[in-house]
């Protein structure tokens, strides 16, 4: 056996143990030295990472659909599933989890290297390292389980170790309120899993989702405990996804969290995003013909889900003033967008529609969610960055960072045209195919994925107005942040540019067989350079070189017939967004940031009133909207599915 | 014999120690809801996580029962202990 | 089930589950609210258990001395259940814990011990 | 937290050896019968939290304690790559290996070697399974006090835990 192969035999398990040992040791090298500490914690990270890409490339390059599996204590790790080992501890990697578990390292890696000097201000820094590294072991173990009941467990780990890191050093008592709320209602939602896990095992006596996916799918008809079980557990990670109407407590643990842990807070939600997928592909599709109409009724939930996630997020984003906050609604709005385009395909799976476009819209999908990792990621960062320069997080107090942190505000850029899913950038290649083929399947709802894009765009041109133009604010500190800070945003813009250029490579080799490992459909969406998705095409070199070519000629005849004699300067001299001095008193004219959609929200009062009373913060209430989100669902799963 | 067959054999009072164990933590459960005082709560939830512990001994778990015994009625106590007596005392 | 009290174990799951629930759902006070969390926890593992009893007719402890009692090694309960239950009651502890430290520091910073108070953040 | 009166010092003097000892049986012996390590490390952090309360809050010292903690956690993990040199992750490499205390599984009535551990009931028999049991008891001991002196300190004492 060659060392190659053996590597690949071994990586399931080490890709959780090796955070894990690095975790458990930082603590204790913390105590001799604390630049070796962290040291070895950037060491465990990069070989969690280097590892999990030779994984990554093993399973996906054999298209997806081969199962990697891994039985802990086992003579043979690989014995196939189910057999004799139904009852150890497994992993089971496919496409789907070496494609969520490249997300976890690579934004891991890039928080882990921003954290060097974000926390170094801070004392008790053994333990926020260890934390990130054992989130980052509670993420890929999630993704990478192969039974229900350690699902459940990663579940908790990942909560609870977010839920320390959220209070990380805070000197703000909503910190402690906020973590309080995440950890109140991911107890819960835990409870709840627990409880459906436990109804599977009563049925048919086994946590091995393979093994459970064979004995449900050999059922002469559905029982009502696997519909009970799904409803229960695709409510559960909706909540975890941090899903409209039982996202309260998410926006509120991912503003007040320190900047590095909100980045992975996105990642932790998305494996909740992939439970979900899991679950109902993997647990539920392995007889079609059985749970047609399961499926069916499970889609619609998602896309309901999805559709008020992605417009209440996004109107709720428009009104913040806190810039964490205001990112974090936005990332409840971009989830709305992966639930939407998996929803639809999970609605026409194993019809004659899942071919024509549910296909493709769960390509969008899945796409989005590594997307929407990587610029989420980097918004986060580039968040904290402004607030370690300038101090305050309320967007009406900043201004003028755009002078001293030149880098910040181009990496600021990238990730809002990401977000909003301005082309070329990847967001947009993700955007287009749910676009089109959510169109396909319903008009309305595409109509309302475009207005969120716009939204979107436009509250985050109010985040660069207020926090990089303007007059520079006198308490602010100068110049730009430390370079660790710097690479660590520079890692996530990095991969951003590289996947806008060629998002067709990336969906044929990454999201192509993720869709297959759920679908088992073995098809592609992509040919050559350019993303085909039945109606439309997107090549992103075309597009740059036909901007790049209009850029040209732009400026040709503008240097060809333009008005000579007119400096660029006058124009800005105007008293204008960029509060330059007026000519009246020479006193800047500033519109807070807050003011900005005004009108726009002042028009909107008779929505905005009752969704703001929604948005309470009393804990009680918000266990209440989760509660009857359960009760909902259990019954369009009990009275609606035949 | 095994130890379940013993306690089968036990009969009436297996199942009437059974019953009285099951009643008595609803009751309990019941009484923590009703409870103003905090600490008077916090001895509720202990005899809640007492008779469960009971219960997994009558269910054949006494493994699960050693630790819920000495986590829940326990240390869940002292933690609850200690938050009561830095906050507030009665609930309002 | 060799038992006379039957469904009695589901009946009181159903009982704690809902007294935690409401616990959870009308109670202001934070303490309170995770008294209601531990007894939510307190049904969800007396479910597991329950399952593990109630799987056919094993019904011994799974402690391998009996087979040398005498015992055959059919004759134990489900012994997967009784280890997902102590897991379930490590991390019970742990978010127990977890939580109380907020609601003390909560305390500390605002002195608030109600949900009415406990609403910095919202909207 | 002060001390309390001497009647309850005297009491947890006499119970702190009976229950400490029953807590290590119960981890010591966790591969054979019921127990384990998270059983026997949280009774004998409930005897902690005695000694806390009746001796006062200065009696343990949080390093020592977080040290064991993180050496508990790291040989629990290294013995899971232990198994990796000879097998796999967590295999349990010493079982049926005949070496000095874990590995020996004799058949009590013929004296032969029976196979995989935990079929019959020789104490040194588990293999890997004591000494994960060790550390798994290690950790808990120290996490749970820790828990409990934290939370201890920043109620009756009003200070801040780390």
């Amino acid at each position: 056996m060659t060392f190659y192969n053996h590597l690949i035999e071994q990586a399931p398990a080490m890709v959780v143990a090796i955070p894990l040992l690095f975790a458990f040791a930082t603590p204790l090298l913390f105590k001799f030295s604390a630049k070796f500490g962290k040291f070895w914690a950037l060491l465990g990270v990069f070989a969690t990472t280097v590892l999990m890409y030779v994984l990554a490339w093993d399973v996906l390059s054999e298209g997806g659909d081969v199962v990697n599996t891994y039985i802990f204590g086992a003579e043979n790790t690989q014995l196939p599933l189910p057999g004799d080992n139904v009852v150890r501890i497994s992993f089971a990697v496919d496409g789907m989890s070496a494609f969520m578990g490249l997300i976890m390292v690579t934004v891991s890696l890039a928080a882990i290297i921003y954290s060097i000097s974000f926390v170094k201000k801070y004392t008790g820094n053994a333990k926020f390292f260890a934390l990130m590294l054992l989130v980052l072991a509670a993420n890929i173990g999630m993704v990478f389980t192969g039974d229900l009941f350690n699902l459940f467990v990663w579940f908790e780990v990942s909560s609870i170790a977010l839920c320390g890191l959220t209070v990380f050093r805070s000197e703000r008592g909503e910190a402690f309120e906020g973590a309080a709320k995440y950890l109140i209602y991911s107890t819960i939602a835990g409870l709840i899993l627990l409880f459906s896990v436990g109804l599977l095992y009563g049925q048919y006596g086994h946590l091995n989702i393979k093994f459970l996916s064979e004995a449900i799918g050999g059922n002469a008809e559905l029982l009502m405990v696997d519909k009970v079980a799904l409803g229960l557990m695709m409510t559960v990670f909706a909540l975890k996804a941090g899903a409209v109407p039982m996202h309260m407590a998410t926006p509120d643990a991912y503003s007040e969290a320190p900047a590095p842990v909100t980045a992975i807070f996105v990642t932790a939600s998305q494996a909740g995003l992939y439970a979900m997928f899991r679950m109902v592909f993997t647990l539920y599709g392995s007889n079609i013909h059985l749970t047609i109409d399961l499926l069916h009724a499970a889609g619609w939930i998602v896309i309901i889900l999805g559709v008020v996630s992605m417009f209440v997020g996004v109107t709720m984003a428009l009104v913040q003033k806190d810039i964490k906050r205001l990112m974090a609604y936005h990332a409840i709005s971009q989830t709305g967008y992966m639930l939407l385009g998996v929803g639809v395909g999970m609605a026409v799976y194993a019809t004659g529609g899942f071919d024509e476009f549910g296909r493709t819209a769960m390509t969008g999908g899945i796409f989005h969610i590594f997307n929407h990792a990587m610029y989420k990621g980097l918004l986060f960062l580039t968040a904290g960055a402004i607030i370690y320069k300038a101090g305050t997080r309320d967007l009406n107090k900043m201004g003028g960072l755009g002078r001293d942190m030149k880098l910040t505000a181009l990496f600021f850029i990238i990730g809002a045209l990401a977000i909003s899913g301005i082309p070329p950038m990847n967001g947009f290649a993700s955007k287009f195919l749910i676009y089109e083929s959510v169109f396909k399947f319903n008009p309305i709802i595409g109509a309302i994925a475009m207005l969120v894009s716009l939204l979107t765009l436009a509250s985050f041109v109010k985040v660069f107005y207020s926090a990089f133009m303007g007059p520079r604010m006198k308490e602010m500190a100068r110049g730009e942040v430390p370079a660790p800070m710097l690479m660590g945003m520079a890692v996530l813009a990095g991969i951003i540019l590289v996947f806008s250029m060629a998002p067709s490579l990336v969906v044929r080799s990454l999201v192509d067989p993720a869709v297959n490992a759920l679908t088992g459909d073995g098809g592609t969406t992509s040919t050559s350079l350019t993303l085909f998705t039945g109606h439309g095409a997107w090549n992103a070199v075309v597009f740059m070189g036909a901007m790049i070519s209009a850029t040209i000629i732009a400026v040709m005849i503008r240097s060809f017939f333009g008005k000579k004699g007119m400096t660029p300067r006058e124009e800005g001299k105007k008293p204008y967004l960029f509060g330059n001095p007026t000519e009246i008193d020479g006193r800047p004219i500033v519109v807070p940031g807050s003011n900005l959609y005004w009108g726009f929200t002042k028009a909107l009062d008779r929505y905005y009133k009752p969704v703001e009373k929604f948005h309470s913060g009393i804990i009680n209430e918000y266990v209440f909207w989760f509660v009857s989100t359960l009760v909902l669902v259990l019954l369009v799963m009990l009275a609606w599915v035949r | 014999m095994t130890y379940g067959e013993l306690l089968s054999d036990a009969g009436f009072w297996y199942d009437l120690i059974h019953l009285l164990v099951l009643i008595g933590m609803i009751v309990s459960a019941m009484l923590v809801v009703r409870f103003k005082d905090l600490l008077s709560a916090t001895i509720a939830l202990a005899s809640v996580s007492l008779l469960l512990s009971l219960e997994f001994f009558i269910l054949q778990a006494p493994d699960v029962a050693i630790a819920e015994a000495a986590i829940g009625a326990g240390l869940t106590t002292a933690i609850l202990i200690f938050a009561v007596r830095a906050t507030r005392r009665r609930e309002q | 089930m060799t038992t006379a009290l039957g469904e009695l174990p589901y009946i009181t799951v159903i009982a704690l589950l809902a007294i935690g629930l409401y616990i959870i759902l009308v109670k202001k006070n934070l303490i309170k609210i995770a008294m209601g969390i531990v007894i939510m926890e307190a049904g969800a593992n007396l479910f597991l258990i329950t399952l593990a009893f109630n799987s056919g007719d094993r019904l011994s402890a799974p402690v391998f001395t009996s087979q040398i009692m005498g015992g055959t090694p059919a004759t134990y309960s489900l012994p997967t259940p009784h280890a997902l239950t102590l897991t379930s009651i490590v991390i019970g502890l742990a978010t127990t814990a977890l939580l109380l430290s907020f609601i003390m520091q909560a305390y500390k910073k605002h002195k608030v011990t109600s949900t009415d108070e406990f609403r910095r953040l919202r909207g | 937290m002060k001390p309390m009166s001497s009647v309850v010092r005297t009491i947890t003097k006499l119970l702190l050896g009976p229950i400490f000892l029953f807590g290590a049986y119960i981890i010591l012996h966790g591969h054979l019968t019921p127990g384990g390590g998270f059983q026997g490390g949280a009774i004998i952090a409930t005897v902690m939290t005695l000694v806390l309360i009746a001796f006062g809050t200065r009696v343990w010292k949080k390093n020592i304690l977080s040290f064991i903690e993180s050496t508990g956690l790291l040989a629990f993990v290294g013995l899971g790559f232990l198994g990796l040199g000879s097998g796999f992750f967590l295999f349990n490499f010493l079982a049926g290996s005949d070496s000095l205390f874990f590995g020996k599984v004799i058949e009590p009535v013929t004296g032969e070697f029976a196979g995989w551990p935990a079929n019959s009931a020789p104490l040194l028999s588990g293999g890997t399974v004591p000494l994960l049991n060790l550390f798994v008891g290690m950790e808990v001991v120290a996490a749970l006090t820790l828990i409990i002196i934290t939370m201890g300190l920043f109620a009756f004492d009003g200070k801040e835990g780390e």
